[in-house]
């Protein structure tokens, strides 16, 4: 039922010895990362660790100063973004980012697309499927929206680009217990679906339930990695590293 | 005990819309007052109302017994009351201090010194280093905001919550954005339970850890409405609540 | 789009960390030294006329420094400052046109009337942000200027010469005098604004410029720092008006035409807004590239204008914004 | 004052109206929408009547004339976009003034330099040259064209920013580009397109005047500032703002400079009436965006609430 | 050697007609090899971009700094009040050859001054006189509501001894006179009179005739049909008069021959601004030969110009007490020339010997 290109189990991102940073200051020092096709990978760590960093510096939005990033066996790093993303990478980014002056409606489908020709590709019926509350708002411009709505619609908006890797940054911050759920729900069905996902989150919980892989972010470097059942079974590296 | 904040039957509309539904709500001294609710449901309007960021439709508001309808936003500050935002405000191309100085310089006098340098102004800078160390920020003191993480501009936004030394803290989800363990999350619950003796908070949370662990009394938000208000036991025991809002998240008994 | 008070592009990417090292304070030392050379090479060159252009030049620096507290600090791109120059013109030709010369009471005059003028302008003016806020202030501005051409008595269009120049005892009249005044009124106001802008006031001002809803939400109301920034901007410009008055012995309409507040605006900008003397680097190397371009060809223009976009493509705000960084002075 | 002489003298404001509306449009397209200040705009205006004028005596067909002044003006936006103006989008807005302020001085010296300071000479073919019936008075045929042609610009514009997919994503670049990059359009060319097309408009706005008004150097400057109070009375941003408030600005400029003395006239002696009049009217426009901004700092007609 | 300094409005709206008298200064300064009055003549130009502060400006720097011998030229009136101080208090010669403006015609006349061309108000008046000679019934005068404007109104109506029906005074820089000329038509008066300086004439002028008014109505005009903006109405104009004190049909030798030498140098039809210019040269030639080539003596220089005594392209002309010239102003009509190009036809001198009306008022 993987339908993407390169059949099961291929790695689809694959990202090594990462340095990046602002100005002078360096944030990345050589993190490295794997992404299989289908597969569901968390990157975990606290404030100000570098894992937004390295997303943008996958992304194309922040330059690579060391390093590779390879999507589907191609190298990536350092091309404009919407070359990335044209590869197929949704990018749901921290702090939501919506355009305030476009509707909910115009959000989902100004930038919509369907590259690859997927099987059965997000459509604005899908969404409001997965998040009833868009089309109550559907008229509302984009800063006429809760916190939790233009959340919905951050994670909306990037679907409707119909990836095959979906990153989500913070991916349930601010959204209620009720509407997490549907959004772990709805990323395990994506994943089911054959969509590779990576995200950052803070509720370790259901992270645990939903990923294959994770790896822990301290000070830019990865200095965790390992499948759902060794970080549950390893309290000290959760109390080290995430104080949980 | 009187209450430091009461509101009665405060309404505000979007066109159709009814975003708060003739909500009552009261915050006594020392208490944390938790408001949940789903998405949408009208939290952040109603501190904004409470603020006077956003005009209401109908409903009085009064702080210590004095009814502050009058007051534009920036006096209600000065009456003594202080908010954080949900969606991070903190001035981007202001340094952490400066950010800081100027939450605190707002409820101390008027602004029209022109000679010393506000952030060398005694009694500016060390109340505004301590807030600084306080959530953590002491090593980005000097960064620009706008090259802090998020988790450090959502730390940042409390900081200058706080700042104003109000009598009534409105947080506006404290929680979201802020990390795990102990420079997250659980920094800001334990901060919170050390503050509460001092303020009235009226904290908008949907981090039920948090919630359930800090909230003296909760009320539930549902489409503008006050659907159910009381203690923790009677919340989580609540079935609409469930149905409404929590699912079936597992909550810290 | 977004339309906050400053009108600065929702899309601007981050302003680089300041440039530290204390090479704006040299710098800064250079420009006033080259400043008090002039009048030097004047008298041993003998020519009274390097003395006057530059007493023009520092007159624009003078108004480019006021204008950049509104502009650069306050967020306030008011696109009527020349009528402030106007202004301090007229009050000093109108005066001695019914024979009160005297400087002081020029002096006073000038800054009595821009207060009172700026004052109620501002208000209504800092009702609206953003581009509104520039078309409403060159409205405004554009009033006065139809106003005085319509001054029959005054010379309408074709301006009023001033027989009698402000009276300080035996400088009266004096080059010489005139340019260290102004020399020492452009020293002292950026001395000033040094402080000003590090001060609260300050603080709250560039505040609001950049976010005027956070400051409200602090506990202050932005209205009366922008206001008095304004007005203390307005001060500046109408005092730079007073000496083109006294330097040319002459008060125009066309001081305060659109096109002169214009190109005051692009003073500020290609010298730095938001940098402290950024605004005098401006307004010399406009006036003087004009100067000496005009030298070379009629056709300056066509040299000045591609020179100005490379200025903005190449240097991140303006020729003092390589060493300094807005909001400098911090 | 007649009640038809009244009328005649509406559709005057509403044709002037419809003729800030052809400068305005490009205007508010790239400033509204791409949110990129273009002082230049009024160079690129004079471009056009410059390109038509040219074209026009050199080929003497005025549908020639009038697409050089398109063409030309929108080539040149391209070749500018691609010379590096593109930096510029993201940039302040004060840096945008700036750069496009040097572009201007550049046309307006350019122009003088090819075609001499001089007005040069822009007329119509005899066929539209001549007036038609409208109530019993005689008026220009060409003024009526050009009210249909501001009509059909209009349109095309309402459609294309608030019906197309390219109208959207040109809106959330203005907004934010990086996003819009980031969710896989390639907002350069988007950019691209927009100048250009909003430098094309200001051509044709030129090409269109032409043959009314006097083709000279620096003939942008002044218009400039017009379409800027138009687009602020109208409202930032939407097409629909710049229509209307065209039309407003154009109504009180034409009505105000017949009525206003008209009224005094009652009252006062000719020549100070006409006076008084004259200078109340010249201010009018400016009068009226004082009131609209003190009142409602959004504009008449403001894009629905961003 | 002697050093002028010519001082004119080279960028900005009004460069049009500042080119056009550079154009002509230096036409009569390569005729005469570089030389007037037998002396090498240094010529210095400055841009006054049409701003006063800027004038100011260039005229310290070629009193201060070129320590020129004369000053020539000024394009605009304001430009011109605001130079005067400088000029009197270096006790300057200034032989102008555009604006003349009244206050230095009347109370700020300056024995230094002389205009080669005329007081801003004779054109005015010599179409008044047309008008009156016409026996129009009634006029209707628009101009821009600004000083000038209204000088204008005055000098016309100096002359103009038949009824104003209509009085409209429009804005400066206005773009669209479809109102007015709506207006206009609902007035129908016998005559229109307008004094619209540069692109404002060319703007009404334009629609006047899609209005259909052109020949219906006859147009006086001021400073708004001339060399400068015929070759931008083109047949537009046809019909149109207007009234000044030199045309380029004029049938005496200078004339002729300057242009000539104009049209064969610069391909165009020269302007009456290039004409004054021209004939200042001529008047500062004439000068300079009389005092041998010499500019020590300021008084003699001046009485040399005063005394006017040479071959100008206008015919005989005097100076009056405040440096303003006593001289006859033509009517002329648009119409085509020999080669079929629209030019100004002489139709009329209706002022012959015309002194400015400010003269008395002139005391020194
Ligand atoms: N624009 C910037 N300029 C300079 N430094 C920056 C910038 N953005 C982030 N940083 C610094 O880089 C480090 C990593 O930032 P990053 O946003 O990657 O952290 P993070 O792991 O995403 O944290 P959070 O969970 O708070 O989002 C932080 O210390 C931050 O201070
Ligand atoms: N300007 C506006 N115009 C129309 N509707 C608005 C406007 N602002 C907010 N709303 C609507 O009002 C409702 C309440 O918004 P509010 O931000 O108070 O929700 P909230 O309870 O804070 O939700 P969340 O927990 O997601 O932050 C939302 O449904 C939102 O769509
Ligand atoms: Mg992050
Ligand atoms: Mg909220």
């Amino acid at each position: 039922m993987h339908e993407h290109e390169g059949g099961p189990m291929s790695t689809l991102l694959k990202v090594e010895g990462l340095v990046s940073g602002y100005g002078r200051s360096q944030v990345l020092y050589g993190m490295r990362l794997q992404i299989d096709a289908g597969q569901c990978v968390t990157l975990l760590g606290r404030n100000g660790m570098g894992k937004t960093t390295t997303i943008k510096s996958i992304m194309g939005m922040h330059p690579v100063w060391q390093g590779q990033v390879q999507f589907n066996g191609a190298k990536i790093q350092n091309l404009p973004s919407h070359r990335v993303a044209q590869r197929g990478v949704g990018l749901v980014p921290e702090g939501r980012q919506i355009f305030p002056n476009l509707s909910v409606e115009e959000n989902l489908v100004a930038t919509a697309a369907d590259r690859r020709r997927k099987r059965n590709p997000w459509t604005l019926r899908r969404i409001y499927e997965l998040f009833p509350r868009l089309r109550e708002r559907a008229g509302n411009f984009g800063n006429q929206l809760s916190g939790g709505e233009q959340q919905m619609l951050a994670i909306g908006r990037a679907l409707m680009t119909n990836p095959e890797l979906l990153i989500l940054d913070e991916a349930t911050e601010g959204l209620s217990p009720l509407v997490r759920q549907e959004i772990w729900a709805a990323l395990a069905v994506l994943r089911r679906e054959g969509m590779a996902i990576l995200v950052i989150d803070k509720n370790l919980a259901p992270l645990l339930r939903l990923a294959d892989r994770h790896y822990i972010v301290e000070k830019g470097q990865i200095v965790w990695e390992g499948d759902s059942d060794a970080l549950g079974a390893d309290p000290q590296a959760r109390q080290k590293y995430l104080g949980a | 005990m009187q209450p430091l904040l009461s509101i009665r039957g405060l309404v505000k509309r979007y066109g159709g819309l009814l975003v708060t539904d003739h909500v009552d709500l009261d915050i006594l001294p020392g208490e944390i007052h938790a408001v949940i609710g789903p998405n949408g449901a009208g939290k952040t309007t109603l501190i904004s109302q409470i603020m006077g960021e956003i005009p209401s439709d109908a409903g009085t508001i009064s702080l210590g017994g004095r009814s502050i309808d009058a007051l534009g936003m920036a006096q209600r500050v000065r009456a003594g009351i202080g908010r954080s935002y949900q969606i991070t405000s903190v001035i981007q191309r202001f340094t952490v201090l400066e950010n800081v100085v100027l939450a605190v310089q707002g409820c101390r006098g008027h602004g029209f010194h022109f000679w010393t340098p506000a952030v060398e102004t005694p009694g500016l800078a060390d109340r505004a280093d301590e807030l600084i160390d306080l959530m953590g920020l002491s090593a980005r003191r000097e960064t620009l905001a706008m090259s802090l993480s998020y988790g450090q501009q959502r730390q940042l936004e409390i900081a200058m919550a706080l700042a104003a030394e109000p009598k009534v803290l409105l947080l506006d989800e404290p929680m979201a954005g802020m990390g795990h363990g102990d420079t997250g999350s659980d920094m800001m619950v334990d901060l919170l339970r050390r503050l509460k003796s001092r303020y009235g908070i009226l904290l908008i949370e949907h981090d039920m850890d948090a919630v359930f662990s800090l909230a003296d009394r909760i009320s539930v938000l549902f489409y503008g409405k006050v659907i159910c208000c009381g203690d923790a036991d009677a919340i989580r025991n609540s079935p609409e609540v469930r149905e409404a809002y929590l699912g079936d998240e597992e909550v810290p008994a | 789009m977004k339309m906050e008070s400053s009108i600065s592009n929702p899309n601007a990417p981050a302003a680089r960390a300041p440039a530290g090292g204390s090479w704006p304070a040299v710098l800064t030392g250079l420009i006033f030294v080259l400043f008090l050379l002039v009048p030097v090479y004047a008298s041993v060159a003998d020519s009274a006329y390097a003395l006057l252009q530059f007493s023009r030049i520092l007159v624009f620096a003078l108004a480019a420094v006021g204008l950049n507290l509104a502009l650069g600090y306050g967020g306030l791109v008011s696109f009527g400052h020349a009528m402030y120059i106007g202004i301090g013109a007229y009050c000093v030709a109108i005066a001695s046109h019914y024979g009160a010369d005297s400087g002081v009471l020029h002096l006073l005059l000038v800054v009595a009337v821009t207060a009172l003028v700026a004052a109620p302008v501002g208000l209504i003016a800092l009702r609206t942000h953003g581009i509104a806020f520039i078309m409403i202030t060159l409205a405004l501005a554009q009033m006065f200027y139809f106003l005085a051409v319509g001054l029959k008595q005054y010379g309408g269009d074709e301006g009023l010469p001033i027989r009698q120049l402000s009276r300080f005892g035996t400088l009266t009249g004096s080059h010489l005098g005139l340019y260290l005044a102004l020399l020492a009124c452009l020293a002292a106001s950026l001395l000033l604004l040094r402080r000003v802008i590090r001060s609260r006031f300050g603080l709250i001002l560039r505040a609001s410029s950049m976010d005027a809803r956070r400051v409200r939400a602090v506990g202050t109301a932005p209205l009366g720092y922008r206001l008095l920034a304004y007005v203390l901007s307005a001060e500046l410009c109408a005092l730079a008006g007073f000496f083109l008055a006294n330097l040319t012995a002459f008060a125009s309409p066309a001081y305060m035409a659109w096109t002169a507040s214009g190109e005051l605006i692009i003073m500020v900008l290609l010298g730095g807004a938001g940098t402290l003397v950024g605004p005098v680097v401006g307004a010399a190397g406009f006036l003087l590239l004009e100067e000496g371009l005009k030298g070379l060809t009629d056709h300056w223009m066509i040299v000045m204008g591609p020179v100005i976009v490379l200025i903005v493509l190449f240097l991140r705000n303006g020729l003092w914004g390589m060493f300094a960084s807005p909001g400098e002075g911090r | 004052m007649s009640p038809q002489l009244l009328f005649m003298q509406a559709l005057n404001g509403l044709q002037y109206g419809i003729l800030l509306f052809l400068l305005a449009a490009g205007l508010t397209l790239v400033f509204g929408i791409m949110s990129f200040i273009n002082l230049a705009h009024g160079a690129l205006y004079m471009m056009g009547a410059y390109f038509a004028a040219a074209a026009f005596r050199h080929t003497d067909s005025f549908a020639l004339a009038i697409l050089a002044g398109l063409g030309g003006a929108m080539a040149l936006g391209v070749a500018l976009d691609r010379c590096g103006f593109s930096r510029l989008y993201p940039r302040e807005h004060l840096d945008q003034v700036l750069a496009t302020f040097g572009l201007m001085l550049f046309c307006n010296e350019a122009v003088r330099m090819i075609w001499g300071s001089a007005p040069i000479f822009m007329s119509l073919p005899e066929a539209l040259g001549n007036t038609v019936m409208v109530l019993g008075t005689p008026y220009p045929l060409y003024r009526l064209l050009i009210i249909l042609a501001g009509l059909l610009v209009a349109l095309g514009l309402y459609l294309l920013i608030e019906r197309t997919r390219v109208g959207m994503l040109i809106r959330a670049g203005a907004s934010n580009r990086a996003m819009v990059a980031a969710l896989g359009v390639n907002i350069g060319w988007l950019n691209t397109f927009i100048f250009a097309l909003g430098a094309g408009l200001a051509g044709l706005g030129g090409a269109l005047v032409g043959p009314i008004l006097s083709v000279q150097p620096g003939m942008g400057d002044s218009i400039l500032i017009m379409t800027l109070v138009v687009i602020v009375i109208g409202g930032i941003g939407s097409i629909r703002g710049a229509f209307l408030g065209a039309l407003v600005v154009g109504l009180v400029d034409t009505l105000g400079r017949t009525i206003m003395p008209a009224l005094l006239r009652q009252s006062l002696e000719q020549e100070l009436a006409s006076t008084l009049g004259a200078a109340i009217s010249s201010l009018a426009v400016y009068v009226l965006m004082v009131i609209v901004l003190a009142v409602k700092p959004e504009g008449l007609f403001p894009v629905k609430k961003r | 050697e002697v050093k002028i300094g010519f001082l004119a409005t080279l960028s900005g709206s009004g460069a049009a007609l500042g080119q056009d008298m550079v154009d002509g200064f230096n036409l009569a300064l390569e005729q005469n090899g570089g030389k007037l009055g037998g002396q090498d003549i240094v010529f210095l130009k400055e841009d006054d971009q049409l701003k006063p502060d800027v004038g100011v400006q260039a005229v310290q720097k070629f009193i201060e700094k070129d320590k020129v011998d004369l000053v020539a030229g000024v394009t605009f009136s304001n430009v011109m009040m605001a130079i005067a101080k400088p000029m009197a208090d270096a006790d300057v010669t200034f032989v102008g050859s555009n604006a003349g403006p009244a206050p230095l015609a009347g109370g700020q006349c300056n024995p230094g001054f002389f205009f080669a061309s005329w007081q801003n108000d004779g054109q005015a008046e010599v179409m008044g006189q047309f008008a009156t000679d016409q026996k129009y019934k009634d006029v209707y005068m628009i101009t821009p509501n600004y000083q000038s404007g209204r000088d204008q109104v005055k000098g016309f109506t100096r002359f103009y001894k038949g009824r104003i029906s209509g009085e409209v005074y429009t804005q400066l820089g206005q773009q669209d006179y479809s109102a007015e000329l709506l207006a206009l038509q609902a007035a129908n008066p016998s005559a229109v009179w307008v004094f619209l300086p540069g692109g404002m004439g060319v703007n009404f002028v334009k629609q006047y005739k899609q209005f259909g008014l052109m020949g219906k109505i006859p147009l006086l005009t001021v400073s708004t049909v001339d060399g400068s903006t015929l070759p931008a109405l083109g047949d537009a104009a046809l019909g149109a008069y207007a009234g000044t004190f030199w045309g380029p049909d004029f049938k005496n030798p200078v004339s002729e021959a300057f242009v000539a030498a104009f049209e064969q140098k610069y391909k165009r039809i020269p302007s009456q601004y290039a004409a004054q210019s021209y004939d200042s040269a001529l008047l500062i030639d004439s000068a300079l030969k009389k005092t041998g080539g010499s500019v020590a003596d300021k008084k003699a220089l001046r009485d040399a110009l005063r005394a006017a005594d040479y071959a100008s392209l206008r015919g005989p002309y005097k100076f009056n007490v405040n440096g303003f010239p006593i001289e006859d102003f033509y009517a002329f009509e648009v119409a085509k020339d020999a080669q079929g190009r629209v030019s100004l036809k002489t139709i009329g001198k209706p002022l012959s010997n015309h002194p400015d009306a400010y003269v008395e008022k002139c005391k020194y």
